[in-house]
């Protein structure tokens, strides 16, 4: 079970540092699942390594880095259930690998290319959110919208710190907590948005203590700490399970590169803290974790990045596989029954296109 | 048919679209237990309960972002706005994302909400409890906009938009919430989207118009009848946009005035003359005014009237294009 | 001092009921200063209940009561200085009288006559906010903006309950705690929006709890009761003069009128509750306190009433001497520098009209 | 006279401005130590210190409402919305109190805020980073409009709209930030609102735009050289007006076309066309067509090309109206 560190903030741990904080372990994860979520981790981390470097080699475009944001992602899906449904902002851009997704996909939503854009029936994941915050809602409508239903489902959204000064993340927390959505809200809190600090975002004492104002509990925990993610997120999901309502999960990171390929963090950033994030980053932690529990070998740990490659080779090979967008593209889709004047301006482009 | 108030008849399309299916959800502030400041949902919560007729926080983003989500899991909500002005949170939502989650899923998922809300002046309120959005609306592509003037056509607008998988929005004229009554029909009843029309039948000049200036149109219409042939037509549907209609009309009149009560610069009328002189500018025999409310805000109520626009003043633009 | 009374959900009161409670007081309140208060609560009630008559008589059009939240009003904005800025809402419409601001001014906004539209700075009271919550990022901005300029002025916004839900309350409130604006944000618990009931508005135990998510103290308070109003805003004020930020209050009152002229609330409220409210209304408090303490004679209380009275029936026959508003005015003021078609407008309207 | 970027010469506008007037403060997300996403406001906090060069919480709308409170305090925010499409959260401040303020007060307080965005598109970025919202903005009484396409218009109009006592907008076309180069007066500099350019001379045909698409225009006038000579007109100023700047382009060429990258119902190109066909109808010798963006969301970026209107498209339709 997790511990609450108060030195830290009152920040929940699961997985020690080897000397002075002995390991935990979270209840119910035995040896597979625990190789599955560092298999996520692999996964995420190796997606978003390669894709910093297919964007320097122009393959993809501008690209929001999730670097040290894997265990936040992986550690809270594995704490859902396939019927769950997932709300990410542009930084879980590749949440959506965790349910199977190709890559090709979101390397090609990267791309600009129409095959980036999914069914999120397909997934349970719905479409990246790009305007901050203002998907905080569309979980929580999702949510209040299955228990309608009877459905038994839940639903997160992913979002930053940053996003909680947004009126759109107040309003949907506002809804989940007067209707009881089973819903959770987590925030990322890698306490930059951009250029600003968490400091200048907000004078509340923490993110998580915003959660009184919506009359559902904040907690508390360690981005950087896969496990301790995956327990907070539990609970947070048996509780919307048992009708108990929303939670509002603040897990704490720290961005330690840039916000995305187009930034240069260097004019505002801490570069000693940068570097004290980069050697405590998560997928090593949790690696030398599993290492001390005897549950990854060398050579395990070496199998699994080598399949992830292989995932990441094949997904840019597939991406840029795609042919071109027909120009049809640009009209379809956008109604049911769109109005005529859209069939007519095909026509016409068409006949200047050639 | 039953003789019905205007308001009456979006009462009676949210009550026969409730029944018919069970996906259509109503929620907005106080539309529950009050039926609506203009009653336009009286009885829903009653009939339909708590669940599926929403008192919502008062947080217009918070309805129109949910809304979004309850589409995913499967709802059709109808959003109820108190009243135009107060649109305006909504509007982020509106653009970024249900005028656009469509096209993102490829066409795979469909975003059936309905939006409506009372709008328009002359009914002596205080601040903000007159504006005339569409241009906002109509502007923001995925969405599609409708606005009825009569009881028959508010019901089949409301039901059109609510069956419609697209996001439409209903804008309802409140100045003639009571006092428009005429006969509606019983039980389903749908005034398809995109279909303009003739009020009143004439061949000199083409008095175009929606909502509650349909009827300055008809008055100025009829105020003219010694002196014009005045057609007036009801676009009922500004997007999808009756264009057909509107150039047959233009065809036989070669003269046109366009009517609104919104500021006039980007308004509805914008659109429609530019749709004409593209369409038609050779049928054209005269400049096509416009007949607008004017660039500034919304005045204090004692001074409306001379801000909305007015059989006078339609009456003095038709005269001017049969001059020209 | 006040105290706080747990039993009734950690309410500060200075007033007590003669019997179970003793009445308290508030330090530095001499007699000249309570009879002020007294004159206008008298003032405030006096306008609210003329004003629904001169509704029913067609006099003004629809009007928003604020009959029970005299209190609220007059106590708070007797506990700052004429520089200090007021930023009311629509249930705050003539908070200005109490800056000296002609009630006919207010009585022509309730006509829709341009009259009743003031110049802010004559009396640090900024327009009538209608649309709710817009303009808790007004005040905070001013507060802000003076502070940066070196002066000592503190702005109150007045919201109600409802508001609390909206973006633009979360906006302000976020920006004052960040700026450390000498700012009060002073929500008006009625209990209801329109026919919402506020445990409808928000799962939040308290609205005072919701100033945590902003990092600025929350202070909950009887709104009937017009001293622990004026201490408590005092506290905020001298705290805000302090350079220690902004302060959200939450005034607990009931809403035991109809919301406005034109709502029936008998389909939605309780009218027992109502019945209990009427009884103990803000204004008989606290006349009752002032008897106790001897500070009031029936005499006194008459007059008072006398004079606010005399004042109403001015402000109506001048509201109703304004002469009709030339249709000039539908242009004018829009712009300091208008777009050209405007003064076209204007001339072609004028030879319509005739 | 300097040679400077587009984004340089904006950065100039603000430094020139701020050292002019100490009630000049710039605000908005990452405007302050980064300088902003696109260094527009570089150097600023460093030179007037982060109390007037302000960097905000993540808040469109806290932007814009806490704007309107500083005025009143007596300052002139410039409030940077970072992107777009992200500035539709400030929309409701924006439409019920930004254009509103003003009047409210009957003229005695000014607002005189400017709000300056990058937009538009064909920068291949990801979705909602290539709006052309113009049109929010223009329909909104109480609210002035301008976008420049070249550094020296940028900075002048960035100057009148600071020094403008009402409140104004500018759209800064991020395509051209770093591709528009050229030479601008150094100090103040100041080009007014309200008067279009003459970008290039021509008799047959007046094409009209905006922001990048004067470019466009000016290429395609220069592709059809042997065929046409093409009159091009750079709006600057949307609100307001220059409309006998354009009514004496007209007066000469007898033909329109207007180009918008916006969606095109109730797009600006509807209000030009809506002003021709009202003032100008006897000189429009063909249609007046308006080459825009389709009415659906902006399109994922390897389509974009297809979506913002092309040279290619400018020909065609300078060739229809030519033939017509
Ligand atoms: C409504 C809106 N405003 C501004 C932006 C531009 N923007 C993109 S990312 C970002 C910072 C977000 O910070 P945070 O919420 O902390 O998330 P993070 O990027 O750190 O994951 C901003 C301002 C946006 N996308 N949407
Ligand atoms: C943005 C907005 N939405 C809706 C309305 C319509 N409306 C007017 S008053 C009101 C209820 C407000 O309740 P509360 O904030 O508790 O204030 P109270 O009226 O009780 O003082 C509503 C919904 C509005 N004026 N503005
Ligand atoms: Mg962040
Ligand atoms: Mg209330």
């Amino acid at each position: 079970m997790s511990r609450v560190l108060p030195a830290e903030g009152g920040l929940r741990r699961v997985i020690g540092d080897g000397d002075a904080l002995p390991d935990g372990e979270v209840e119910g994860l035995g040896r597979d699942q625990l190789l599955a979520l560092y298999r996520n981790l692999v996964l995420l981390r190796t997606y978003d390594e390669r894709s910093v470097i297919y964007h320097r080699q122009g393959r993809i475009g501008t690209y929001a880095i999730f670097w040290n944001h894997e265990a936040m992602q992986a550690g809270s899906v594995s704490a859902l259930e396939e019927r769950d449904w997932i709300f990410p902002s542009y930084r879980e851009s590749a949440i959506g690998l965790l349910r199977g997704m190709p890559a090709s996909t979101v390397l090609s939503w990267w791309r600009g290319h129409p095959a980036g854009w999914w069914n999120p029936q397909d997934y349970g994941v719905a479409s990246i959110c790009v305007p901050i915050a203002t998907h905080v809602p569309h979980a929580v409508g999702f949510a209040w919208g299955a228990r309608l239903k009877g459905e038994d489902r839940v639903a997160i959204a992913y979002f930053g710190d940053g996003a909680t000064s947004e009126g759109a993340f107040h309003e949907g927390a506002t809804f989940a907590g007067v209707m009881k959505a089973p819903a959770i809200l987590f925030c990322n809190n890698n306490q930059w948005a951009i250029s600003t600090p968490v400091s200048a975002q907000t004078a509340a004492p923490t993110l998580a203590d915003k959660a009184i104002g919506y009359g559902m509990p904040g907690v508390r925990v360690d981005g950087g700490d896969v496990l301790a993610v995956y327990e907070a997120t539990r609970e947070a999901v048996e509780r919307a399970r048992a009708g108990e309502g929303p939670t509002l999960i603040e897990a704490v990171s720290y961005r330690a590169a840039p916000h995305a390929t187009a930034d240069d963090p260097s004019i505002y950033i801490d570069e000693e803290r940068v570097q004290e994030e980069r050697e405590n980053e998560c997928v090593g932690r949790y690696e030398r974790y599993l290492e001390r529990a005897g549950v990854l070998s060398a050579a395990e740990a070496e199998e699994i990045r080598i399949d992830a490659l292989a995932v990441m080779r094949e997904g840019i090979a597939s991406a840029e596989a795609e042919p071109p967008a027909d120009v049809s593209l640009v009209f379809d889709h956008a109604y049911a029954n769109p109005p005529p004047p859209l069939a007519t301006d095909l026509d016409e482009l068409r006949r200047i296109l050639g | 048919m039953k003789e019905l108030l205007l308001v009456e008849a979006v009462n009676d399309a949210l009550h026969v679209e409730m029944e018919r299916d069970p996906a259509v959800m109503v929620m907005g502030q106080d539309v529950g237990l009050l039926g609506g400041v203009f009653r336009a949902t009286a009885g829903l919560q009653d009939r339909y309960g708590a669940d599926r007729c929403v008192d919502t926080p008062l947080a217009e983003a918070g309805i129109l972002g949910t809304a979004v989500g309850l589409c995913m899991a499967g709802w059709k909500p109808v959003c109820e706005m108190q009243y135009d002005a107060f649109s305006y949170p909504a509007l982020d939502q509106l653009i970024n994302h249900v005028g656009r989650y469509r096209w993102r899923t490829r066409g795979k998922m469909s975003f059936p909400l309905a939006i409506r809300m009372p709008y328009g002046g002359s009914v002596r309120a205080p601040e903000l409890h007159d504006d005339s959005p569409e241009t906002y609306y109509v502007h923001t592509p995925g969405v599609k906009v409708a606005i009825p003037s009569t009881p028959a056509d508010a019901k089949g607008l409301i039901a059109a938009a609510i069956r419609d998988p697209d996001p439409v929005v209903i804008f309802e004229p409140k100045l003639i919430y009571r006092l428009a009554r005429g006969e509606v029909p019983e039980g389903e009843h749908i005034v398809p989207l995109g279909k303009a029309r003739i009020a009143r039948e004439g061949s000199d000049v083409t008095i175009i118009a929606y909502g509650a200036m349909v009827g300055v149109a008809e008055r100025a219409a009829e105020a003219l009848e010694s002196e014009a042939s005045c057609e007036v037509v009801d676009l009922r549907s500004l997007k999808p946009l009756d264009e057909d209609g509107l150039l047959s009309s233009i065809a036989k009149t070669g003269r046109a005035i366009v009517v609104q009560e919104a500021p006039r610069v980007c308004g509805f009328a914008a659109e429609v003359v530019a749709v004409l002189a593209e369409r038609a500018i050779f049928d054209l025999r005269a400049p096509v005014l416009r007949v607008t409310g004017y660039d500034v805000p919304y005045p204090y109520w004692q001074l409306e009237d001379a801000y909305v626009p007015s059989e006078a003043r339609v009456v003095d633009a038709v005269r001017r294009v049969l001059a020209a």
